[in-house]
């Protein structure tokens, strides 16, 4: 019994660490730019093609790929802040949801015309033997992924602390009347916050590609999933973002063990309309922000 | 969490339209075949294998001469892995296109949510892979399934049962949420219980499914010393992986005629072996009951490039369209009612072996019913052994 | 000339299948119906409360299944040893229970997202559709998952006099069945827009804190208006599930209340005929571009012209043009109608 | 004697770390006018959200007719008879001025989801009812020939009195304005005193009114209650409270604007 439960704590915090890149991003974006972002998991599934399109048609090294379907992830971000948001940054909130709908709709569409509607595996220097410490195993590809996911977040963290456009989405984040009177270039930092939320949306989308199948429908609930993580932490909170991705992963992964394994998808989203109805603000006081 | 489909109605929109076109009296007018697969969604891999052997087994018979000394040609329509658009998808073929005949669905749920059209517009089906035991028994004489139910497919492999050593004593299960899987489940359960062998824990998973380490943790608890796992093509790869990740120490057995061909290029760790319930195994095609046949299928197949792999589910497209040529030949004429009365008489050289319809279901209103062949493949280390 | 021209529009409509005896035309004029009549309910909420809810296919899926489900009976188990069992009903009782569900439905979800307003009101509509279809996923004794329910009778009609129903089959059928409830719903949606829950309704959209003050509560009409609307996209869900006779989980998918959104937007949320026009224009493109163009096609020009219409045209086709004709725009500003009628 | 209409006893609100009243009890009788003055930040607009029910006190209550308004909801507090004009021009810009007054008119309907729904014939009648009533209401304001004009458009004179004649519409026995001359010329202003007394005197209306413009606030009231920094420091007929040294005090710490007017949005 306990392991299982062990297993299962491995299971979620592996999965967690994933969950949080997704929720990171979505809710910085909504933090500094009051967008609710419907393509977060359409640039997932972005990210996801570029690494089996550069890994197995390309033929490049699985590593380089990664890093690269992030960078096409940050980009094709700065792109749709450019096109689509900036022309309607003083639209009101629905506007602009409505927007990435539409966007979203012609990302996901333009992904299965591409690739075709069956689903693709990426090939992974690594090798499916499991690696055992008492009770638990797991996979080094996940190991890995889990690593990653963990290195972003913190490298995510130092860059809102110590760089300077970091400075300027935090003063954004918190008062974007007051930081574009002291100066910060409002329009520079809501194209860097969506490229840098949507590259995170695809580095998530690359790792977890290659675990497990690249299909144009993937981002579909990992998208919904992505809103539920950010409600779980308070919308615009990025701590709260990450705990709340750890939570979904821990409650998806023991609803799953102890309760039922057919609803595990349907838990996360269950706890969402709980919270809403019990605590609107979120599990994370809303007030704790950035920095 | 856009999903692609056409529009919920296309049941509704059903393309009753025909084109005004004279059909009879031009030589080379090509004899319609209608086919409906999932060709994109959640089970679009295998889909896409079996309209590929149908494909190939056009390509065939139009070189040597077609049907009826006309060509045939497939008509294809893709149902998105989903019950409604195989009924939009069914209800184009036989209104709009007018094929005398079909071949569909993949799914047990796309093809008995097409059955109350048959009877409605009066076509004959010929049924590929799905594997419910209803649809044959439901009292519908427009259905000929060349398939085996779950049940013959269990019977086939509990005849099979002493060559597995150590022998199987326990069993569990993992099945997709749909009749497939559930069938699955329910039949192995019941025939290899009757043996003696009785089931620990059944888990199912959602089609979509692709984290399953929850179930196979679950798993992982029973005492059982083999795991069923009952999936299309694209889960069931995912769920090996995983079932080795998660350390499920049990032998592995895949049901249902699908095969995870990524494991061929990617295969498991070192030691690891799975063992798939096949219906042709396309590494040993003079082992097949028409060596012949399933030769011209395995050639037809490669001159397309298309995977190796897909062989284990294409000759299901294969053998339905020589089923489906070989009744419009006994007809005389590409009419539905009279195909529907050859296919009762129709005796095929198929890939997987004969092809012979034999009643079932209500006196009166029975559907066809075939006997095919099921072998069980040994992959270890990207190798394929055969049982 | 204004009393008479709905009039005439709803006979041209009805005259159709006489005038274009074509089956298929029909079945796609009945399944842009069935989509219009569930943006016409969606339009309350979206453009007449002014609340971007997006689980509106939730209530269709609910009114297709409670439908399907009352018609066809089922027997479930509830633990305990308790069962439930439902013997099949006739279609009419479905229909009802397609409606009076979804309602209820609609009265919970009120219920509890009108204490969130903005994203967190959006994201809790999606969840509320998403559980929904997990749920019908999942739950596979009562609404057979994935297997989906078939073999779901037509409707029928009886009247005295009548030896046995006449089952609506044919496409003419139900194509005059789906303009029947289209125009009830139309009717019964611009009665209310007119009223005095209407009126709180337009209030509320246009100033939440002046409407509270005048004292116009603001739960109470919100919830009124969600059940509402929810009750007609469940009858429009009813008739999906009679007329293509099979319902699956996919019903909830978050694209099919995407595609309602957009016929309302197009057309011009917060208009009578908005939802119409938008669905006249939507409704039958995908069949018109089957064959032509892959199903990829549709959702990119579905997602281009959401685009654009928000972008350029934000209030939609039926404000634009009613402004060419400048007597009416000044008068009806995109909101309710109220000057004296007739 | 019978209780006052409104009572606010010991009120305390505090916002964040800050007092934004400390300690506030005054009484409204029945058919008076009161003021409510005091500089920026006294708190003038705070008290009015806690008797309208848009800000829970901290601490105290508020009592209408001897019964408690605390907890309330303003739309609950509204049917009551407690109704309030908004500070900041307040009206559905996007309707017609009649519609405006039809909304307005909400609490004067019944009318249900069925009545709607099946146009029932006292539905109907109740229609007619209120817009003869809407009439009514317009013509009060002077904004009957604008019937048909987009509120937007309004000037803003006309906007401010369309704000006031939504306050009154759902016949209060308390109104609250909240600085209804902010901005209007003295004619405006004159009118508009004007109208607060024939609201008072037709309409039997009971007036709290939060006003800067001193020479309104003294020729129209019959009490007049000084705030300053959350506090109560004087109450009273005009003339004494003008000669209150406290006030004086309070008053000269605050900068007085060019136009001579002590302003104090809070």
């Amino acid at each position: 019994m306990m392991d299982q439960a062990l297993q299962h704590l491995v299971n979620g915090t592996v999965l967690g660490g994933t969950y949080a890149l997704l929720g990171i991003g979505l809710t910085l974006i909504f933090g500094v730019m009051r967008v609710v972002n419907f393509t977060h998991g359409e640039l997932y599934a972005f990210g996801a093609y570029m690494v089996y399109a550069l890994v197995s048609l390309l033929g490049l090294n699985f590593y380089l790929s990664l890093v690269l379907a992030t960078l096409l992830g940050v980009a094709l971000g700065a792109l749709v802040e450019l096109v689509l948001l900036r022309p309607l940054r003083h639209a009101d909130i629905d506007s602009v949801m409505l927007v990435m709908i539409g966007a979203a709709l012609v990302l996901q569409n333009t992904e299965m015309w591409v690739w075709g509607g069956v689903a693709k595996m990426v090939p992974t220097p690594f090798v499916g033997t499991p690696l055992v410490v008492g009770p638990v195993s797991v996979l080094p590809l996940r190991l890995f992924v889990f690593a990653v996911a963990v290195a972003l977040l913190v490298g995510f963290w130092l860059l809102l602390d110590r760089t300077r456009i970091g400075t300027a989405m935090r003063a954004t984040f918190q008062d974007p009347q007051t930081a574009s009177l002291m100066g910060v270039r409002v329009g520079l930092v809501h194209t860097m916050t969506f490229a840098l939320g949507s590259g995170l949306a695809a580095a998530a989308g690359a790792l977890l590609g290659p675990v497990f199948v690249v299909s144009p429908t993937m981002g579909d609930l990992v998208g919904l999933k992505a809103f539920a993580i950010v409600i779980l932490g308070g919308l615009g909170n990025l701590p709260g973002a990450a705990i709340g991705g750890f939570a979904l992963g821990y409650v998806e992964e023991f609803g799953a063990g102890y309760l039922s394994t057919e609803y595990r998808d349907a838990f996360g989203f269950l706890l969402i309309i709980l919270v809403l109805a019990i605590r609107p603000q979120g599990l994370v006081a809303a007030r704790e922000r950035i920095g | 969490m856009l999903n692609r489909r056409t529009i919920l109605l296309g049941g509704l929109a059903a393309p009753l339209a025909a084109p005004l076109v004279l059909r009879h009296g031009l030589a080379a007018e090509p004899v319609r075949i209608g086919m409906t697969q999932p060709l994109t969604g959640v089970v679009a891999a295998s889909g896409n294998y079996v309209a590929n052997g149908a494909k190939a087994a056009v390509a065939v018979l139009n070189r040597a001469g077609g049907v009826l000394g006309r060509p045939i040609e497939l008509v294809l329509e893709d149902n998105k892995s989903n019950p409604r658009e195989a009924v939009a998808a069914a209800e184009k073929l036989m209104l709009r296109d007018r094929v005398p005949v079909m071949i569909g669905a993949w799914s047990s749920t796309f093809t008995l949510a097409i059955l109350p059209k048959l009877l409605e517009y009066k076509v004959p089906m010929i049924v590929e892979t799905s594997s419910a035991a209803r649809i044959t028994t439901s009292g519908n004489p427009w259905v000929f399934r060349i398939a085996p139910t779950s049940e013959m497919e269990a019977l086939a492999f509990a005849e099979l049962l002493p060559k597995f050593s150590p022998p199987i004593r326990k069993i569990d299960f993992l099945s997709v949420n749909n009749d497939f899987g559930r069938g699955a489940t329910e039949k192995y359960g019941a025939v290899l219980g009757a043996k003696g062998i009785p089931t620990g824990r059944a888990e199912t998973m959602t089609p979509e499914a692709t984290d399953l380490s929850a179930q196979l943790t679950a798993l992982k608890q029973s005492d059982s010393d083999t795991l069923f796992v009952t999936t299309g093509v694209e889960q069931l790869t995912l769920a090996l992986r995983q079932a080795i990740e998660q350390r499920v120490n049990k032998r592995l057995i895949s049901t249902g005629g699908s095969f995870p061909d990524q494991l061929l290029h990617n295969p498991l760790p070192a030691g690891q072996s799975s063992d798939h319930i096949l219906f042709y195994a396309p590494w040993f095609p003079e082992l097949a009951r028409h060596p012949e046949v399933a030769r011209a299928y395995t050639d037809e197949w490669n001159r397309n490039g298309w995977e190796f792999a897909g062989l284990t589910e294409g000759f299901r497209g294969y053998d339905a369209v020589l089923t489906a040529a070989a009744a419009i030949a006994g007809a005389g004429k590409p009419e539905a009612e009279a195909i529907r009365q050859a296919l009762w008489k129709v005796d095929v050289k198929g890939v997987n072996g004969d092809i012979r319809f034999f009643k079932e279901g209500p006196a009166g209103q029975e559907s066809g019913q075939n006997h095919p062949n099921a072998y069980v493949v040994r992959l270890a280390d990207g190798k394929a052994t055969l049982i | 000339m204004r009393y008479f021209l709905p009039w005439a529009f709803l006979a041209l409509l009805a005259a159709v299948p006489i005038l274009l005896p074509d089956p298929y035309t029909l079945s796609v004029l009945a399944s842009a119906g069935i989509f219009i009549i569930g943006a016409i309910s969606l339009n309350l909420l979206l453009g007449y409360t002014g609340q971007l809810s997006l689980g509106h296919a939730a209530f269709f899926g609910l009114g297709a299944y409670a439908s399907a489900l009352t018609t066809l009976g089922f027997d479930i188990g509830i633990g305990f040893g308790q069962r439930i069992t439902l013997a099949p009903q006739p279609v009419w009782f479905g229909f009802l229970a397609g409606i009076v569900v979804p309602a209820l439905f609609g009265w919970l979800l009120g219920r509890l997202a009108f204490r969130v307003r903005g994203a967190y009101f959006v994201i809790i509509t999606i969840c509320f559709a998403q559980v929904l279809r997990l749920l019908t996923l999942n739950w596979v004794e009562l609404t057979q998952g994935p297997m989906a329910l078939s073999g779901i009778p037509a409707l029928s009609l009886w009247w005295p006099g009548l030896d046995a129903p006449i089952a609506l089959f044919r496409k003419d059928q139900i194509y005059w069945l789906v303009l029947a409830v289209a125009a009830v719903a139309f009717l019964l949606v611009r009665q209310v827009v007119r009223s005095r829950i209407g009126r709180a309704l337009v209030a509320l959209r246009e100033n939440e804190t002046l409407a509270r003050s005048v004292g116009i509560r603001v739960t109470h009409y919100l919830v009124i208006a969600t059940v509402i609307s929810a009750g007609i996209a469940g009858a429009a869900g009813s008739l999906f599930a009679h007329s293509v006779r099979i319902v699956d989980p996919d019903v909830f998918l978050f694209i099919y209340t995407v595609t309602m959104v957009i016929m309302v937007v197009t057309g011009g949320k917060g208009t009578l005929w908005g939802p119409v026009v938008g669905g006249l224009l939507f409704g039958p493109l995908p069949d018109l571009l089957r064959g032509s163009a892959p199903p990829e096609a549709q959702w990119i020009a579905y997602g281009v012209a959401m685009i654009l219409i928000v972008m350029f045209l934000p209030r939609g086709i039926v404000p634009a043009v009613a402004s060419l004709w400048p007597r009416r725009a000044a008068a009806k500003p995109a909101a309710v109608a109220v000057e004296a009628e007739g | 004697m019978s209780p006052p209409l409104l009572a606010v006893e010991h009120v305390a609100v505090h916002i964040g770390g800050l007092v934004a009243i400390a300690d506030m009890s005054f009484e409204v009788p029945a058919g008076r006018i009161v003021s409510l003055i005091g500089p920026n930040g006294a708190g003038k607009t705070t008290a009015f959200n806690v008797i309208t029910g848009y800000m829970p006190p901290t601490k105290g209550r508020v009592l209408f007719e001897g019964q408690p308004l605390s907890g309330l909801p303003p739309e609950r507090i509204a049917a009551r008879g407690v109704v309030r004009s908004f500070q900041r021009t307040s009206i559905f810009g996007a309707c017609t001025v009649f519609e405006n007054a039809l909304m307005a008119l909400h609490l004067r309907g019944r009318a249900g989801v069925f009545g709607a729904l099946l146009r029932l014939p006292s539905a109907r009648r109740e229609e007619e009812r209120l817009r003869a009533e809407a009439v009514a209401l317009l013509e009060l304001v002077g904004l009957a020939d604008r019937a048909g004009t987009v509120a937007s458009v309004l000037a803003y004179g006309e906007q401010r009195r369309l704000g006031i004649a939504l306050a009154v519409a759902a016949r209060p026995r308390l109104l609250l304005l909240d600085e209804p001359a902010a901005g209007l010329n003295p004619s405006e202003t004159a009118e508009c005193t004007a109208l607060i007394r024939r609201l008072r005197d037709e309409r039997n209306i009971t007036v709290l009114l939060v006003e800067h413009d001193m020479a309104m606030v003294m020729r129209i009231s019959d009490t007049v209650v000084v705030l300053n920094q959350g506090r109560i420091i004087a109450a009273g007929p005009p003339d004494a409270v003008r000669d209150d040294p406290e006030v004086i005090r309070a008053y000269l710490g605050a900068v007085p604007e060019a136009d001579g007017v002590l302003h104090a949005p809070a």
